[in-house]
């Protein structure tokens, strides 16, 4: 390999209480794409930060092509080719593509001999060719809000680009992206990687780090734990440094007997979102929704839950036909929904477990209307032991739990409901390896208890993994459904893509 | 919620702390103040419509909302009542002030909660539009009170104001519904994150409305109240209660931003602001000094509660990490 | 079509309406004195919009410019000319805007707390700092608006208005810094992200914004031989409404001058022609109000159908 | 009490007054007496000067040997309502002071605060602007009701006379109050409303109560604009206006600065403007030939407060100072 582009050595990090970075050290060279790996919280997002000048580091040194470096804010560390594209998405709603791109280093002009003023047509230029790079059109003109996931991150790779960068920091860049836009992203960073570029990625999704990535790097709990060739290892052995210890199952799903048709949706259908959708499930099932991004899958189960408010169509349970017309009503009769966004739809993460918990149906923890407070506290430690919630008490603020624990509480809180049928959408989103075998774990317990499941997820080995069926779907249907014998992962994802199938 | 409980709990002292030491100050520069009747009749007596207005103003600014034309639906409110006790009798009078009272309230909730407009731009237009309305309709001329408006705003029950009954039992009833109901725990939830409040299955637009109506009335009934102690008003009357009810909330530690705040810490800001108006004056201090003194109180406070936050939160985080640490080993 | 493009469509309908229904109203006088109202207004209301483009806002600014007159006054009372006096009112409202800018960024206190603050403290200070008001002003002082007339005609207030927007308008298309203001309002941790400097740019709009209120101050002041220690208490909220009429949102982000400077026209409107019309200004308020309610109420509507559209499936 | 006398009293009875002072000496002699003096607002020049005369009033009663504790604040002008007055009047209520001389802002609206200091002793005196009659003890007026309004739809009419309007050729008038609560701007309204329709003056128009009449309440710039309207509207022919009354101290002065600051001026030989104001406040616009305002009703404030403090050791009359005329 080439050399050396960056070097971070011996990096120290805290925050007040706690211990992010303990002396950490990392390397990358040209041309290579560098996964770093590691549970939820273990430090790798820190560490890009202190290499981006988001943080300073207490201690430790960044040498960038060979300098040694200290950033004050990451304007510097764009300017001295350090580009870095954040986990949550920093760009401006309301602002056009263009003036995202440029935002903090526009390029002007002097008129009058001093006043800097913005030259549009040179960013507008720059910007063009920087769009023919990455072979994708976005006017530059249009308002980020109107964008979807997979062009704002294009927009955000664009925008890395417009700084005449050889370092790219990719911070969970598939979190929200589905499998065909994966594939467009892999094949760009392929091909930056071929201009020279050297490439940190980051992903919680280890099948990604074998596709494209050259070395891997694995933290946990700060700590720094090694340094590893991707054709000299395997998915075993990372998971075993993540997690430190050897994990084999994970998808240990238990074989259930499945029961009768408990839930049927008939003929539904949302203006502009959704055409003639029908499926059915069995008590005890677990039902997968695959598809690609914005297919519709969350919509889908939104509408039939009653929180879209302008769909129509028939909801069966057990034989009985639901008239819902708002989330209430599902509830009531035993339909409850688990959102894929946990921190903005999921949970009030500024409340404790248990206010979380009863907050669905506060009327059964309350006489005349006032909370038994009791009660709640009694409920919610139930459940924290039931799905094992590593939290020291009931009136923990969820805030300051782990993602995979909060992940739990808005299981519980789902559980607490007593559902008939579960929706889970996403369930394992942005969730570390060791918290996504215990998700799968409860999830399978339940229906063993009887409980029935939709589960939609974007990752195909999820589906694969757990689910008795998957249905497909694409632009608002149901394109195909496979059992769970016969679905393997090129099946669903041609479904997704083209539409065809066994309907 | 717990760290911000127990915030409150200290900050809800050190709001005690500073009430104690206002009217201990007062009383011993001018003992006239410690007079059971200027107490009762003056201090207290002059806080109950503000004192009214802010407790659902403190449900609103946990919701992440505000209400910006609280005073001004007072005044239509106790205008159009007025006018109408003076066709239709007393009774009518207070039906009529009610009703716009909640018409007002209901006019804001709407608009907030269905169209989506945020609250500050609707009550900002609603301030003027009550404003204009009072203002037009009345030409400029004050509106007289009417017997029921008199009962509650100047006759005495037990020797003490009928108001300041009025006040304690809004102020117990308003502190149940907070921190104890169904109903308060949700307006914590929207204040919070309202998308997860929604999908908890809670009607979040009929809880905006709700309130926001509930304030409507509670300006309705401060409106009886005032204009029953002055026996008439004018339409400008109402315009300077807009912001002081909202400092008021703010000073009683009610985060503007929504999500924290409760209930006793009102009533306390409203006990200060009561002192600090009546025992400033019995203190010779000129109005254009006190309102210093008003604005110096609340940036202290606000400054003593962006200390205590920071250290409380920051305190606890540590705490938070080494229990967890013992907890999952 | 934008909010400015129906804000300007509407003011055109009034001025057609009233050219029929309110006699004289076109009169040169009456025009110049509804430019008047309009100036000080829209001054002010240019530097309320960038804060609040930062989703900050100033609920000072009314009991700031009250300040400002004095500060004015006290200066011209002592024969100093316009060319004095308007610069240190100016310097003036930059300072005292600043320390709004510095309490809300330093300390860390919301904006509309923090300015409900600053209103105490101006308003009380001030009549403590002069007693009474200010009388007897020098022809020096009210030159600005009894004699300063362009072409004999326009008043130099309205100069200083059209000096204003015009840098306004290139200032928010062509400088950096007008982006980072919109950044912030946007996305403030984003903005910190890439590289903007958070607190500086947010006191540096408020310092700007009160150099601005400054202008408005000696126009507000110069009206006549007496400034008084209230004089513009109050007006807050018509800068801020001026602001949300021209389609800025108080969540921050968006908005664009000229809605401001149209929403600031048709707020100056009201008061003169519904008298023209036959109708006491007494209603001005009103009418106001049901304006701004109309228009926040037409936006939210067609925002939301909007959405409902781009958020179909294949449209993208 | 009779409020009005209507011949007014000539100025001269203000020095004969101070003799009266020393008469009931004995009886105040070496008691604290704390006068409390609550204007309808303060920071405005009118009320401004009741103080400055308050305060020389006091020195003067202390220089006489009177324990004298002047009491003097008010609400401030952007908030001039009768809200802030009873507060502080609750406040000296409480202090036990020995008379409070109020400028009501609201007659009917302080006057049961005033009746509960009347009950605890407090003499109560108003000036400028009367509360409910049973409310206080004396009422000062500096002038009387007819008179203020004869001297200005007299002067009004003679200038007007003299820029060839009359009765072949009428004109239209507006007013521009305050507040419609001002009981003495709006006793003077009222009247000037009877006057213009007695045969004498009905040529002198009211066309539209609504519109020609304006109340821009206690703001300094909603009254500088409106002011502003009203110019505009002001000149020749039957859709203008060619005389307006500023009836406040405020508006007065309004329409003189509003009219330098107008383009395309009203031609200063055929509008009238008119108004009642102290003399500082329209000096330079009287002074100026441009102006149309060519006479005010004035008087001297610093004088009407002196008088009142020193009238309060015997309340037997009722006085009223005469309307200085140009
Ligand atoms: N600003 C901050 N203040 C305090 N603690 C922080 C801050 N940022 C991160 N931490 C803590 O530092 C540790 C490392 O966090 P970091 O975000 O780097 O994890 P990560 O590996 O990126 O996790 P994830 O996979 O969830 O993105 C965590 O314990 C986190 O709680
Ligand atoms: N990647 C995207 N590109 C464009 N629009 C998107 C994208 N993702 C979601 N949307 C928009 O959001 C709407 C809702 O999509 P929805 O979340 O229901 O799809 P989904 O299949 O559940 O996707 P996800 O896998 O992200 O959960 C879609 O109609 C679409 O307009
Ligand atoms: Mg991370
Ligand atoms: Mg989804």
């Amino acid at each position: 390999m080439g050399e050396t582009v960056l070097e971070l050595k011996n990096i120290v990090k805290t925050f007040p209480g706690v211990l992010a970075l303990n002396d950490v050290s990392f390397d990358l060279e040209k041309g290579e794409v560098h996964a770093i790996c590691g549970e939820n919280g273990a430090g790798k997002s820190t560490l890009m930060k202190v290499l981006s000048g988001v943080y300073q580091p207490d201690s430790g040194e960044i040498h960038v092509n060979g300098q040694n470096r200290k950033f004050a804010n990451p304007m510097e560390s764009y300017k001295s080719g350090v580009s870095i594209i954040f986990q949550e998405t920093s760009l401006f709603e309301e602002m056009t593509v263009l003036e995202n791109m440029f935002l903090g280093h526009e390029t002007s002009k002097k008129t009058l001999g001093f006043l800097p003023v913005l030259n549009y047509r040179e960013m507008r230029e720059k910007a063009r060719e920087i769009f023919k790079r990455l072979n994708t059109k976005i006017d530059l003109d249009t308002k980020i809000k109107t964008l979807g996931m997979a062009q704002k991150q294009m927009v955000e790779i664009a925008k890395s680009l417009t700084f005449d960068a050889n370092i790219l920091i990719f911070d969970e860049p598939t979190a929200s992206l589905t499998q065909r836009e994966v594939d467009a992203l892999f094949s760009i960073i392929l091909s930056l990687k071929k201009e020279g570029m050297g490439i940190v990625y980051i992903s919680h999704r280890l099948e990604e780090i074998f596709e494209i990535c050259d070395r891997v790097t694995v933290l946990r709990d700060g700590q720094y734990i090694s340094t590893k060739n991707v054709g000299g290892t395997n998915k075993d052995e990372l998971v075993a440094d993540m997690v430190g210890r050897t994990m084999h199952n994970y998808y240990p799903k238990t074989e259930t007997e499945l029961g009768d048709v408990i839930f049927r949706v008939e003929n539904f259908y949302d203006e502009g979102f959704l055409e003639n959708i029908n499926f059915e499930v069995r008590k005890g099932e677990i039902l997968g929704f695959a598809g690609l991004a914005g297919a519709g899958r969350t919509e889908l189960m939104e509408a039939v839950c009653g929180l879209a408010p302008k769909a129509q169509g028939e909801v069966i349970l057990d034989g009985k036909k639901l008239s819902i017309s708002d989330y209430t009503d599902a509830m009531k009769e035993g339909l409850v929904y688990v959102s894929e966004d946990r921190g903005k739809y999921g949970l009030i993460v500024d409340m404790s477990i248990e206010e979380n918990i009863s907050m669905p149906q506060l009327k059964d923890f309350s006489k005349f209307g006032i909370i038994d407070r009791k009660k709640e506290s009694a409920v919610a430690a139930e459940y924290m032991k039931e799905i094992t919630i590593k939290a020291p008490s009931p009136d923990f603020t969820v805030n300051n739990l782990s993602g995979g624990n909060q992940q739990k509480v808005s299981i519980a809180k789902a559980l607490a409901i007593q559902p008939k049928i579960l929706v889970l959408d996403e369930p394992t989103r942005g969730v570390d390896v060791n918290a996504k075998a215990e998700i799968h774990k409860i999830i399978s317990e339940l229906t063993g208890k009887g409980l029935t499941i939709l589960m939609i997820s974007s990752e195909l080995p999820e589906l694969l993994g757990m689910c008795d069926r998957i249905y497909v779907m694409k632009e608002g249907r149901i394109v195909g459904c496979f059992s769970r014998q016969d679905a393997t992962q090129d099946k669903i994802l041609k479904t997704a893509l083209e539409g065809e199938g066994e309907e | 919620m717990k760290t911000v409980k127990k915030l409150k709990f200290t900050f809800n002292i050190a709001l005690l702390l500073i009430l104690i030491v206002i009217f201990a100050a007062i009383s011993i520069l001018n003992p006239v103040f410690l007079s059971p009747e200027y107490l009762l009749n003056v201090v207290l007596r002059n806080v109950v419509e503000l004192g009214l207005i802010s407790l659902p103003m403190t449900l609103i600014i946990i919701t992440g909302g505000i209400d910006l034309s609280v005073g001004n639906i007072m005044v239509l409110s106790a205008m159009v009542g007025a006018m109408a006790a003076g066709r239709m009798g007393s009774v009518a009078g207070v039906i009529v002030t009610f009703l716009v009272g909640l018409a007002c309230g209901l006019f804001n909730g709407i608009i907030i909660a269905k169209v989506k407009v945020p609250a500050m731009v609707t009550t900002l237009a609603s301030m003027f539009l009550f404003l204009g309305l009072t203002r037009g309709m009345t030409g400029g001329d004050s509106v007289y009170a009417f017997p029921a408006a008199e009962a509650v705003g100047s006759k005495l029950f037990l020797g003490i104001p009928v108001q300041i009954f009025i006040y304690m039992i809004c102020a117990v009833l308003f502190y149940i519904l907070l921190a104890k109901s169904t109903f308060g725990r949700r307006l914590f939830g929207i204040g919070l994150n309202s998308n997860a409040t929604k999908y908890c299955g809670v009607d979040i637009e009929k809880m905006l409305i709700r309130i926001y109506a509930l304030s409507g009335l509670m300006c309705a009934l401060a409106a009886l109240i005032m204009i029953g102690r002055f026996s008439s008003l004018r339409y400008d009357a109402g315009t300077n209660i807009n912001l002081k009810v909202i400092t008021i909330v703010v000073l009683g530690g009610t985060s503007i931003l929504g999500g924290t705040g409760d209930l006793k810490g009102t009533i306390l800001a409203t006990l200060i602001i009561g002192v600090l108006n009546s025992g400033l004056t019995v203190l010779n201090i000129p109005i254009d000094t006190q309102t210093i003194v008003h604005g110096t109180i609340l940036i202290i406070s606000l400054i003593a509660y962006e200390i205590v936050n920071r250290r409380t939160s920051s305190k606890r985080l540590k705490e938070v990490k080494t229990e967890l640490l013992k907890k999952t080993g | 079509m934008t909010t400015e493009f129906y804000l300007l469509l509407f003011l055109i309908l009034v001025l057609l309406f009233l050219a029929v229904f309110a006699k004289g109203f076109y009169d040169l006088s009456n025009l110049m004195n509804l430019l008047n109202r309009f100036n000080y207004v829209l001054i002010a209301a240019v530097g309320m919009n960038m804060i609040i483009i930062t989703s900050n806002i100033d609920v000072s600014a009314g009991a700031l410019v009250s300040v400002l007159c004095i500060i004015a006054a006290s200066l011209g009372k002592q024969g100093l000319p316009i060319g004095v006096f308007l610069p240190v009112t100016m310097a003036a409202g930059a300072v005292l805007s600043m320390i709004n800018g510095l309490f809300i960024t330093k300390l860390h206190i919301p904006a509309i707390v923090a300015t409900l603050a600053t209103t105490q403290l101006f308003q009380g200070v001030l009549p403590l700092a002069v007693n009474g008001s200010i009388y007897d002003l020098p022809a020096t002082f009210t030159w600005l608006a009894y004699d300063a007339k362009l072409f004999g005609i326009f008043p130099a207030s309205t100069v200083l208005m059209l000096v204003v927007i015009v840098t306004g308008l290139l200032f928010m298309k062509y400088s950096k810094f007008s982006k980072k203001l919109y950044a912030i309002g946007n996305n403030k941790n984003g903005a910190r992200l890439a590289g903007v400097n958070v607190d500086r740019t947010i006191v540096i709009a408020y310092t700007i914004a009160g150099a601005l209120y400054g202008i408005t101050a000696v126009i507000i002041g110069t009206a006549s031989q007496r400034v008084t220690t209230t004089m513009a208490n109050g007006k807050e909220m018509t800068f801020i409404a001026a602001v949300v009429l021209g389609g800025t949102s108080t969540a921050g982000g968006s908005g664009k001058l000229i809605g401001t400077v149209i929403g600031a026209f048709i707020l100056s409107l009201v008061s003169p022609a519904i008298n023209y019309l036959g109708i006491s200004p007494d209603w001005s308020d009103a009418i106001m109000g049901g304006i701004i309610i109309l228009s926040v109420v037409a936006s939210a509507v067609n925002i939301k159908k909007k959405r409902r559209i781009s958020a179909a499936p294949g449209g993208r | 009490k009779d409020t009005d006398t209507s011949a007014p009293a000539p100025a001269q009875t203000t020095k004969d007054e101070q003799s009266a002072a020393p008469a009931d000496q004995k009886d105040t002699q070496g008691k604290k007496i704390k006068i409390a003096v609550l204007p309808k607002m303060k920071g405005e020049n009118y009320w401004d000067a009741c103080q400055v005369g308050a305060e020389d009033a006091a020195k003067e009663l202390k220089d006489a040997g009177y324990d004298v504790e002047l009491l003097y604040d008010g609400p401030p002008q952007d908030q001039a309502t009768n809200q802030k007055q009873v507060d502080l009047l609750e406040g000296w209520i409480a202090q036990g002071v020995d008379a409070v001389a109020v400028g009501c802002v609201d007659a009917s609206a302080i006057s049961p605060t005033l009746k509960k200091a009347q009950e605890k002793g407090i003499k109560i005196v108003t000036f400028d602007s009367d509360s409910e009659p049973d409310a206080r003890d004396l009422f000062i007026n500096q002038a009387s009701y007819e008179g203020v309004a004869k001297a200005l739809v007299e002067n009004a009419a003679a200038e007007l006379k003299e820029k060839g309007y009359g009765p072949e050729n009428p004109v239209n008038i507006a007013i521009m109050g305050q507040t419609k609560t001002d009981t003495n701007v709006e006793a003077w309204n009222s009247n000037i409303q009877e006057l213009i329709k007695t045969d004498e003056y009905n040529w002198m128009k009211l066309q539209n109560p609504d519109s020609d009449i304006y109340y821009p309440g206690a703001d300094e710039v909603e009254t500088q604009t409106q002011a502003g309207t009203l110019i505009s509207r002001m000149g020749e022919g039957a859709d203008k206006i060619q005389c307006a009354f500023g009836i406040t101290s405020m508006t007065a002065p309004a329409l003189g600065s509003q009219y330098e600051a107008s383009t395309n001026k009203p031609p200063v030989d055929k509008i009238v403007l008119t108004g009642v104001a102290t003399p500082n406040a329209l000096k330079s616009y009287i002074l100026n030939e441009q102006n149309p305002l060519k006479f005010g009703v004035l008087w001297n404030t610093m004088d009407l407060a002196i008088w009142r403090c020193r009238r309060r050791t015997s309340w037997r009359q009722e006085i009223s100072p005469q309307i200085p005329r140009r």
